[in-house]
């Protein structure tokens, strides 16, 4: 990608002629189903989180942790019985972006890797494709709460 | 009503993340990342904690949470310690998400094989 | 799919209705007599705070030296909830200087003070022992973090 | 023998004595399901793993080519075949069952054309009496490797193709009855840049162009010499491509004599986005489906040119384009090419 401009005038007209034949993802398509199933799955999060809220001893603040482990029990067991993978495929980022894509990540990739053995199988692959997300989220955590604390220091805000 | 926004919000952030699987042809592990990132710098200027008073569980489910809710536990250390806080707190941040990701992780291992 | 995606919707709405209907019943706090349990400053609290133009629901308990407010606000207000919510503690603060002032927005706090309420009314909560505990496990149950 | 610069012309014709295909559940349900001696209704075949199953698969293809045949695997010389998962080991296991001598081939899915052009060298020049030529792939054993883990939820778009799991084998010698392997043309890597690993068809696409072309001029044919003109796994999108470039190098070719194996394999309900892919596309379509009509006589001559794309998940996440590469084989009837 990035010797674009090295690109033989051949290859230049072939990647035209190949971007003309390319389906084109139906992007409007993808962006309701992914609004829908991903809102329905914030609206089911918010049921449980009243649920706790109303029957058990959890506060606002306090729900939000249960919330997500039970959201997340229960991708295991889509994702156990094979329809995650299903439901993906429909709704794209819709269940991509909640945390239940990030539980599916780590669920699948452990499922997956089962046949090498607990500990590199599992182990070692779990978090394959969800590592990112937690290396660069504690990443940026840090050094924003490093410039937050800076600037609060300094007086500003 | 709660309910509704919940939905409208959490939708609107899967949209984003459609966007950038489909336009940017992103793939899963960049969108989640970038997403994660922003998260964190929305909680950094102090937007994202209105955003879960006004959508619930709109604004705590995505993965933008993830980075909302480690910013937070390292500024409560910073608080209290100050900069040494932010180093010490981001140790000490755990996210439930995480957490319950691992051990249902290692448990779906033991009990379910993939269907392929 | 068609059918799934109808049947989705159908749910959808169910629950958005549903989630609306639970208003929340008034207790009569002025029939509280016992000194013990007395309950003006509760209940000019929550006179303090239903003029605000975004609130929509207010339960408070009190003691002689403790205050718990807990209220709820209309829903295109809550982007400025934590405004609100300081903005209730001072004008409290004012009110009652002399009191340890504890405010929340907190769904589940709503919920407990009201049911608080409801056994003061009830007479279920008949001595200042059992106020007291009222009040302090909802000053707990607001201070506990995520 | 060698006819231009990579034009091989087979003149004591090869044979094809038999072939077999096994398939998975999804070429149970697909378009050519009829087509194949044996299919399994389980991805994992009872084995504890998916790379097992394949490496079953392949064993099956080869017993039942070898019984069509009437031999024993001891009769066989070599056992020429391979595929795309980590380090062939599939295809070896299965190698190791069949207890003959093994050269593992790794063209991904241009295996099948490569395996079959070498094997028929070899019964051409007099250096093997009989050889098993095959290959094998599994839908999650490929997915686990390049793209996700099988259960995880990522949407795959239209650009997309769905790995074939089955194995595919024919049975070559120098002297018999069935389809004559009378040529073959080796390709060379073709890489227009293309980045996109969910748009195989697109690079793949001009290899095949290439070699297509290559083959006819060497050896001095036209197009029309064909029935039919068959590509391995290029999908609706690169055999759109590969039509509209053939057709400005002065090839005309319509859907009745220029196909491809991954739109012929699985049917419209079937979720498979632009079409199958994996070495087992080629070969299950080949040796079920378009053999059978050689066979029958309801085709005489084709061209199969399996296309590969040979990049692995390492050169994709170093940003490297995806190169591909296409062999052609020519399969004709017995009597016709006497």
């Amino acid at each position: 990608m990035a010797e674009k401009n090295e690109q033989s005038p051949e290859v230049q007209s072939y990647q035209k002629l190949q971007e003309k034949h390319e389906l084109k993802r139906p992007l409007l398509k993808n962006c309701l189903k992914a609004f829908l199933i991903g809102g329905l799955i914030c609206l089911i999060g918010q049921l449980i989180t009243t649920f706790y809220i109303n029957f058990f001893n959890f506060t606002e603040q306090t729900a939000g942790n249960p919330t997500v482990a039970t959201l997340i029990f229960l991708t295991m067991l889509a994702t156990g019985f094979g329809l995650y993978d299903r439901i993906g495929q429909f709704a794209g980022a819709g269940t991509a972006v909640p945390v239940t894509g990030f539980g599916n990540a780590v669920i699948s990739s452990a499922i997956e890797h089962r046949t090498e053995g607990f500990i590199l199988g599992v182990g070692t692959n779990m978090l394959k494709l969800a590592g990112p997300v937690i290396v660069y989220g504690v990443f940026s955590a840090f050094v924003i709460g490093l410039i937050k604390t800076i600037v609060i220091k300094l007086g500003g805000l | 009503m709660i309910f509704l926004w919940a939905f409208i919000v959490g939708g609107i952030i899967c949209v984003i993340g459609q966007i950038m699987f489909d336009v940017f042809k992103l793939t899963p592990a960049h969108t989640l990342t970038s997403l994660v990132v922003l998260g964190a710098i929305l909680d950094g200027v102090g937007l994202y904690e209105p955003l879960i008073d006004f959508a619930g569980a709109g604004a705590t489910v995505p993965i933008t949470s993830f980075g909302n809710s480690l910013v937070h536990g390292a500024m409560e250390e910073a608080q209290q310690h100050g900069i040494i806080g932010v180093l010490t707190g981001i140790f000490e941040v755990t996210s439930a998400g995480i957490s319950a990701a691992i051990v249902f992780g290692v448990i779906a291992a033991i009990i379910f094989k993939p269907k392929g | 799919m068609t059918r799934t995606l109808r049947l989705l919707s159908l749910t959808l709405i169910l629950l958005v209705l549903f989630g609306c209907s639970n208003s929340g019943t008034k207790a009569d706090l002025q029939n509280v007599s016992n000194r013990d349990l007395d309950q003006s400053d509760s209940i000019r609290a929550k006179e303090t705070l239903s003029s605000y133009k975004e609130t929509t629901e207010v339960h408070a308990v009190n003691t002689k030296d403790k205050l718990f407010v807990a209220f709820d606000i209309l829903h295109r207000n809550r982007f400025n909830m934590e405004e609100i919510e300081s903005r209730a503690r001072n004008d409290l603060k004012e009110l009652f200087p002399n009191k340890k002032i504890e405010v929340s927005t907190d769904q589940k706090l709503v919920l407990e003070a009201q049911k608080a309420e409801e056994r003061l009314t009830q007479k279920k909560t008949d001595s200042k022992h059992n106020l007291d505990n009222e009040i302090d496990n909802l000053f707990k149950l607001a201070h506990k973090k995520a | 023998m060698l006819q231009g610069q990579r034009t091989w012309i087979f003149d004591n014709k090869p044979v094809i004595l038999s072939t077999a295909t096994v398939g998975g559940p999804d070429e149970a349900a697909c378009n050519i399901s009829k087509d194949f001696d044996l299919l399994h209704d389980d991805m994992w075949l009872q084995q504890s793993s998916f790379e097992k199953a394949q490496t079953m698969m392949m064993e099956e293809a080869c017993d039942i080519a070898l019984n069509k045949a009437s031999l024993k695997a001891d009769e066989i010389n070599f056992f020429i075949s391979g595929d795309l998962t980590n380090q062939i080991t599939p295809t070896t296991f299965a190698a190791k069952t069949l207890e003959t001598a093994y050269l593992g081939l790794f063209s991904a899915c241009a295996t099948v054309t490569q395996s079959l052009a070498l094997s028929a060298f070899l019964i051409n020049a007099k250096g093997a009496k009989y050889i098993l030529s095959g290959t094998s792939s599994h839908n999650s054993a490929a997915e686990r490797q390049f793209r996700y883990p099988t259960e995880y939820g990522g949407q795959k778009p239209p650009t997309s193709q769905y790995t074939v799991t089955g194995a595919g084998c024919a049975l070559l010698s120098d002297s018999g009855t069935g389809p004559v392997v009378t040529s073959a043309t080796i390709g060379k890597i073709v890489d227009m840049g293309i980045t996109d690993p969910f748009n195989m068809g697109g690079a793949m696409a001009p290899a095949a162009v290439d070699t297509i072309m290559t083959h006819l001029r060497e050896r001095k044919i036209d197009a029309s010499y064909y029935d039919l003109i068959l590509t391995g796994d290029l999908g609706e999108i690169g055999h759109a491509i590969s039509k509209e470039m053939l057709e400005s190098e002065g090839i005309k070719l319509d859907d009745s004599n220029y196909k491809d194996c991954g739109m012929t394999i699985y049917n419209e309900e079937q979720a498979v986005n632009a079409g199958g892919s994996g070495p087992a596309c080629a070969a299950v379509t080949t040796y079920g489906h378009f053999i059978k009509k050689i066979q029958k006589g309801e085709l005489k001559r084709i061209l199969l040119v399996a296309t590969g794309a040979l990049h692995s998940p390492l050169s994709m996440n170093q940003k490297d384009s995806i190169p591909a590469i296409a062999h052609a084989v020519s399969i004709e009837m017995g009597s016709d090419s006497q």
